[in-house]
């Protein structure tokens, strides 16, 4: 237990990563690219852990409790929301290229080689 | 390169980074430890700022150089999209027909649009004190006004959503973040620094600066937002070529 | 041991888990039912771990959780042209959300924070009750 | 018993990604991502970050499968417009 | 107002330029929208100016938000106002502003409510590369190196008429965010180990632990993130698709800067953070970065050689140099870091007028294809000789500060290992070859007309019937878009020749390169510099290697242009199809490359340090 999350993370990120090389649709790799980035939110808020501690939040805790990290915790929490927005940039970006291109399987797109 | 290659040198990277990873996980202190010296010290200045909510102090006080650049993403994924999403030559807006919706669920729609408004506006002014905050208040105010088109149709949405006020919302919001920085430096401390009074504690004006941070950045995520939906509506719902512009030119 | 927290592990193990296995082997309609039932399990799980763990904040993620769900079903069902209609979900909405949020309240007591357990509870039935009643024609 | 909860809610996580990525369809897939973002939220709930379960659940359960579901509508839609409604 | 202090205003103002543009972009008239950007860029380049002559004594720090650590122990985040990271920042903003007054004149009118969108995407792209100079703080530098990556998505693909620019942006999105996510594992990985995330504290908190298989992975992970952005071999796929595609002025800054900001990120994070006795070794490092480097300068310098589409020569001219600047860093002395800061400086100007005479070309006559520009440009006679200039500027050729940057940085590597000057001449020998061919051909009708179509059917991106940026062509060719090349490459002589910026660049080297000094500065403990070098200067050894790559480069072209057959003319098949082939535009390809280039980071860095 005291490394599953750690690892849970890895496997997260090099599933992600499998799923963006055989991909033969640009709106799943895109998704794909989400689930990488969730691997790096589950590494930081892992990280952060601490056994018998509770949220940081002292509107109903006393001062003196034992609590987790806040840090990752903010680190991680405006991560996702830009998160959200990055994969919509890139979902526009799907969007125009289809209408230029008429498909979105990456192995017909044949414009830029060599 | 063909399919089968581009596995294996998939596979080769994968198998390498995973044993490295791996490796690296088992030198790290084991989960749950109690080694955390930059969170107790945020805790304890969170404490002294008068802030509650601890990791909001640490994303609006503390760090709040990083929650602008952050924020200053989310600004320009909204315009990036908005400017990659415009409507070109040879592509026409058609008015959308209204979509036939049950009764029971557009009924749902209208009464819980004021219900998730207030519960948007509850997460985003309780940021410093309970979890929650302007990031998370923003995105569900911004969900809440689109129950109506999830709800209903999007003639209904397009009636209450004047797309331009919230671009402009989008842009006070980033603004404001910049200038109450700004302030603080005028007021002869440094650039988003709390110097404005801390409040008592676990009340909605505590935490100084970090309430007003909240605030802009809750406006600016929710304006930002549905500019964005609103420019993924338009594209998927209005925005068509005529007839001569085919796909693929 | 904590009971709170044994029963949010017996509403994950055996209701989240095998929403996932639906959704991961099931067609169209029974994913959209699989999605619907997840939000509806989630809301109790979250109500038991904040009791379980003693902290009465953490309510607020049932209280945007039980707004959100029902309009992320919509999303779909709007996509997907049709609503199905689903005895599961009205049943478990009937079922095990009064089940969490009545011994939620007397453990809570009277006062605010009973009122808020109520309040998500009746979010909760009345946005899975709208969402599992389907349309039958074809949307 | 927290550690036990944070266990189920690690193999939901990695159960829910790995379903994911294998749903070659974008439609199927945003359904798993969105139940992918409810076992996230949960299990930033079991490991104390309530804030962070928050942004996941606002941000996974209603924006992210909207914007991918208007993106799969323009992109099946085509150049000429589709017969579905609006 | 002390240099300190203006660090932080350095990233607000142009953050509140965009803003407004944002706000008042729907009203602005296009002129309007384009000259308030440029005011707002105009303004930051003379913060930086202001705050480089307050920093040229020692670096200065300013912690946002007024958190200055107690006893050492700190939440806040540190700006560090260095020598170099503000003469980048000022660097980034000068060619920001290049590329404002280019695109006045150069962009097709936008629609009408967006007057206001491509000058604000401008200005936070400028805020974004300065807040990522300027960061002391290793999250930030992440958050600055994704709000650059963000915007540049958006300035690839601005074109959406077109096909090309879509492909190239999406390419170009999903390799980088791939990066940044590694980037964020890596800072993970360090802030559990340390608990710290300022760049000075994880290396004080590095130094007392021992080196382990943590701080190799953590090193190996932010340092692809930053080399996906600094385009080194195997991760510079992106670059050639990006470049080709995105708007003129946007060019110009991807190349001019965005890219060696890739470079400055790696050494500064190595020098700060790894560079202590917990950290990597010396020697490990500069295998890692120098196999990196040499791989990417001559897989540039090879590839520019093959190109017959302009834009994608250039691109793979600045991956050629950006091998260079990354051996220049590999042998970690102020010598090579001062000497590398140099030829950045030159090469920015050079690249940046090089793309702006391309945009004229692409203006006037709707193609960037050599073979079918063939002798049209003989009537844009200034244009050539800038063209041309440029190129021997490219090969180094002495006033210019790519020539000092080259001699000094060439020295520096000599120390390392004899062979590397070697790398240096011929690597930029041939991308100046190749650009000087190009110019013969357009500008000048030299040798005979290429054929027209390619032999072998090997597809090939050609820069045939590209839509002209400007909407439609362009008779007359404007004033500003000839004033911005003059302008860039008088910048590039200057550094050059200019007495005592070389000896200040030299000073900048001392204090980069400088981990106990950099500590101190921010750690309160300050401390004398370490290693003070002989500042750099023209060398007679210097020089003449530099006539060597010149005249080397023009034999190349002349070579080309006059005895086509014998140096084997771009598309030619040959044993250089199969590489080739591996640029081949498709995401997965990338994707797969780019994590194994991730392990070949780990491959290259583990002996000597674990094993």
């Amino acid at each position: 237990m005291s490394v599953l999350p750690y690892l849970a993370a890895g496997w997260i990120f090099l599933i992600g990563v499998y799923g963006l090389v055989t991909s033969r649709n640009l709106i799943h790799a895109v998704g794909c690219l989400t689930v990488t980035q969730s691997s790096t939110y589950v590494l930081l808020v892992a990280i952060g852990y601490r056994r018998g501690g509770t949220a940081p939040v002292f509107s109903d805790l006393p001062p003196g409790a034992r609590v987790v990290d806040p840090v990752v915790q903010a680190l991680a929490l405006t991560d996702i929301v830009v998160g959200a927005t990055v994969t919509a940039l890139l979902l526009a970006l799907v969007v125009q290229l289809r209408k230029r291109h008429g498909t979105v399987d990456p192995d017909k797109l044949a414009e830029l080689r060599g | 390169m063909s399919r089968p290659v581009r596995l294996w040198v998939f596979l080769v990277g994968a198998v390498l980074v995973a044993a490295l990873y791996a490796w690296a996980c088992f030198d790290l202190p084991s989960f749950g430890g109690d080694h955390h010296p930059y969170g107790d010290r945020a805790v304890r200045t969170a404490l002294a700022q008068h802030t509650a909510n601890a990791v909001s102090s640490v994303n609006f006080d503390q760090r709040a150089f990083d929650t602008l650049g952050e924020q200053t993403i989310l600004f320009a994924a909204v315009l990036g999209t908005v400017v990659l999403l415009r409507q070109v030559r040879g592509e026409r807006r058609t008015d959308p027909t209204p979509a036939p919706v049950a009764d029971r669920v557009r009924w749902f729609g209208v009464l819980m649009l004021p219900v998730a408004l207030v519960v948007g506006f509850y997460v985003v002014a309780h940021g410093p004190l309970s979890p929650g905050g302007g990031f998370q208040g923003g995105i569900v105010l911004a969900t809440a006004l689109h129950l109506l088109y999830i709800a209903a149709d999007y003639r209904a949405l397009e009636r209450i959503r004047p797309v331009g006020l919230y671009e402009v919302g989008d842009a006070v919001g980033e603004a404001a973040y910049v200038v109450t920085g700004l302030a603080a430096v005028l007021a002869g401390s440094a650039f988003l620094a709390n110097v404005v009074p801390h409040g008592t504690f676990n009340t909605l004006s505590s935490g100084g600066t970090v309430a007003v941070l909240n605030i802009a950045v809750g406006m600016e995520v929710a304006c930002g937002i549905i500019v964005l939906l609103a420019r993924f509506l338009d594209q998927a719902v209005e925005i068509e070529e005529t007839a001569e512009e085919t796909g693929a030119r | 041991m904590n009971g709170w927290l044994l029963a949010a592990a017996v509403l994950l193990v055996a209701g989240l888990a095998p929403v996932l296995w639906t959704m991961a082997v099931g067609e169209p309609r029974t994913r959209l039912v699989a999605q619907n039932l997840s939000t509806v399990l989630a809301c109790p799980v979250f109500l038991l771990a904040a009791q379980g763990f003693g902290r009465p904040s953490y309510t607020d993620l049932a209280l945007v959780l039980a707004m959100l769900g029902p309009a992320g079903t919509l999303v779909y069902a709007r996509f997907l042209g049709v609503l199905p209609r689903s005895r599961v979900v009205l049943g478990t909405a009937w079922t095990v959300v009064p089940a969490t949020v009545l011994p939620l309240c007397v453990v809570a007591g009277p006062g605010r924070a009973m009122a808020k357990l109520l309040v998500i509870g009746v979010l909760v039935v009345a946005g899975n009750t709208v969402t599992s009643a389907g349309t039958d024609r074809h949307g | 018993m927290d550690e036990v909860l944070i266990a189920i809610a690690v193999v939901l996580v990695a159960a829910a990604a790995t379903a994911a990525v294998f749903h070659r369809d974008p439609l199927r897939q945003s359904m798993v991502l969105s139940l992918l973002g409810l076992f996230l939220a949960l299990l930033y709930t079991f490991v104390q970050a309530p804030d962070v379960a928050l942004s996941q659940l606002a941000v996974g359960s209603a924006v992210t499968p909207l914007m991918i579901l208007l993106t799969v509508r323009k992109v099946k839609r085509g150049p000429r417009s589709g017969s579905e409604d609006r | 107002m002390a240099a300190g202090e203006l660090l932080p205003l350095v990233v607000a103002v142009p953050l509140l330029g965009s803003a407004v543009l944002v706000a008042a972009g729907r009203r602005l008239t296009r002129i309007a929208a384009d000259a308030l950007g440029a005011a707002f860029a105009a303004g930051t380049v003379a913060l930086c100016v202001f705050a480089l002559i307050g920093v040229l004594e020692g670096p200065a720090v300013a912690w946002a938000g007024g958190w200055r650590p107690k006893d050492g122990l700190g939440v806040g985040i540190a700006l560090v106002g260095d020598p170099l990271g503000v003469g980048l920042a000022a660097l980034a903003s000068v060619v920001t502003v290049a590329a404002f007054v280019y695109s006045w004149r150069y962009l097709e009118e936008p629609p009408p409510r967006h007057a206001g969108g491509f000058p604000a995407l401008l200005l936070l792209f400028q805020a974004g590369m300065c807040g990522f100079t300027l960061t002391g703080d290793l999250f930030n530098a992440f958050v600055f190196f994704e709000l650059m990556s963000v915007v540049a998505y958006a300035l690839t693909g601005y074109r959406v008429e077109e096909p090309r620019p879509l492909q190239g942006a999406l390419a170009f999105g999903i390799v980088n965010s791939l990066g940044g996510y590694c980037m964020l594992l890596g800072i993970a990985l360090l802030y559990a180990r340390t608990g710290e995330l300022g760049m000075a504290q994880i290396g004080r908190a590095l130094g007392t632990g021992e080196p382990d298989a943590l701080v190799l992975a953590a090193f190996v992970l932010v340092m692809t993130g930053l080399l996906i952005k600094a385009a080194a071999v195997p991760f510079h796929f992106w670059l050639p698709d990006a470049h080709a595609v995105a708007p003129t002025p946007v060019c110009m800054v991807l190349s001019g800067v965005m890219v060696e900001l890739g470079v400055y990120g790696a050494a500064r994070v190595y020098w700060t953070v790894f560079a202590g006795p917990g950290g990597v070794s010396h020697s490990s490092c500069t295998r890692t970065l120098l196999v990196i480097g040499v791989a990417t300068a001559v897989l540039g310098a090879a590839m520019c050689w093959q190109q017959r589409h302009l834009k994608r020569l250039l691109a793979f001219s600045t991956i050629g140099h950006v091998g260079l600047f990354l051996i220049g860093v590999a042998v970690l002395t102020p010598e090579g870091v001062s000497g590398t800061a140099l030829y950045v400086l030159g090469h920015a100007g050079a690249k940046a007028a090089l793309f702006a005479c391309v945009g004229i070309l692409l203006a006037r006559y709707g193609s960037v294809d050599e073979y079918e520009l063939y002798g049209r440009g003989r009537e844009l006679r200034l244009v050539g000789v800038l063209f041309g200039v440029g190129a021997l500027a490219l090969a180094g050729v002495p006033p210019f500060g790519t020539g000092l940057g080259k001699a000094v940085a060439e020295e520096a590597a000599g120390q390392q290992a004899p062979w590397l000057p070697a790398v240096f001449v011929l690597v930029s020998a041939v991308t100046g070859g190749a650009v000087l061919r190009a110019g013969l051909r357009v500008f000048g009708g030299a040798g005979p007309r290429p054929p027209a179509e390619k032999a072998d059917g090997e597809p090939e991106t050609s820069g045939a019937e590209e839509e002209p940026e400007t909407g439609d062509r362009l008779g007359r060719v404007p004033g500003t878009m000839l004033a911005v090349p003059v302008a860039l490459l008088a910048g590039a002589l200057a550094v050059g020749v200019l007495p005592g910026f070389a000896a200040a660049v030299g000073a900048a080297g001392d204090h980069f390169a400088d981990h106990t000094g950099y500590l101190g500065t921010v750690l309160g403990s300050g401390s004398a510099l370490s290693h003070v070098s002989a500042s750099p200067h023209w060398t007679a050894a210097g020089v003449v290697l530099d006539l060597v790559s010149t005249a080397l480069a023009i034999g190349c072209a002349a070579l080309a242009v006059w005895r086509p057959g014998r140096t084997g003319h771009p598309g030619a098949s040959g044993w250089w199809t199969p590489i080739r082939r591996m640029q081949s535009g498709h995401i997965g390809d990338y994707v797969a490359w780019a994590l194994a280039g991730v392990a070949l980071l780990a491959v290259l860095t583990v002996p000597g340090m674990l094993l």
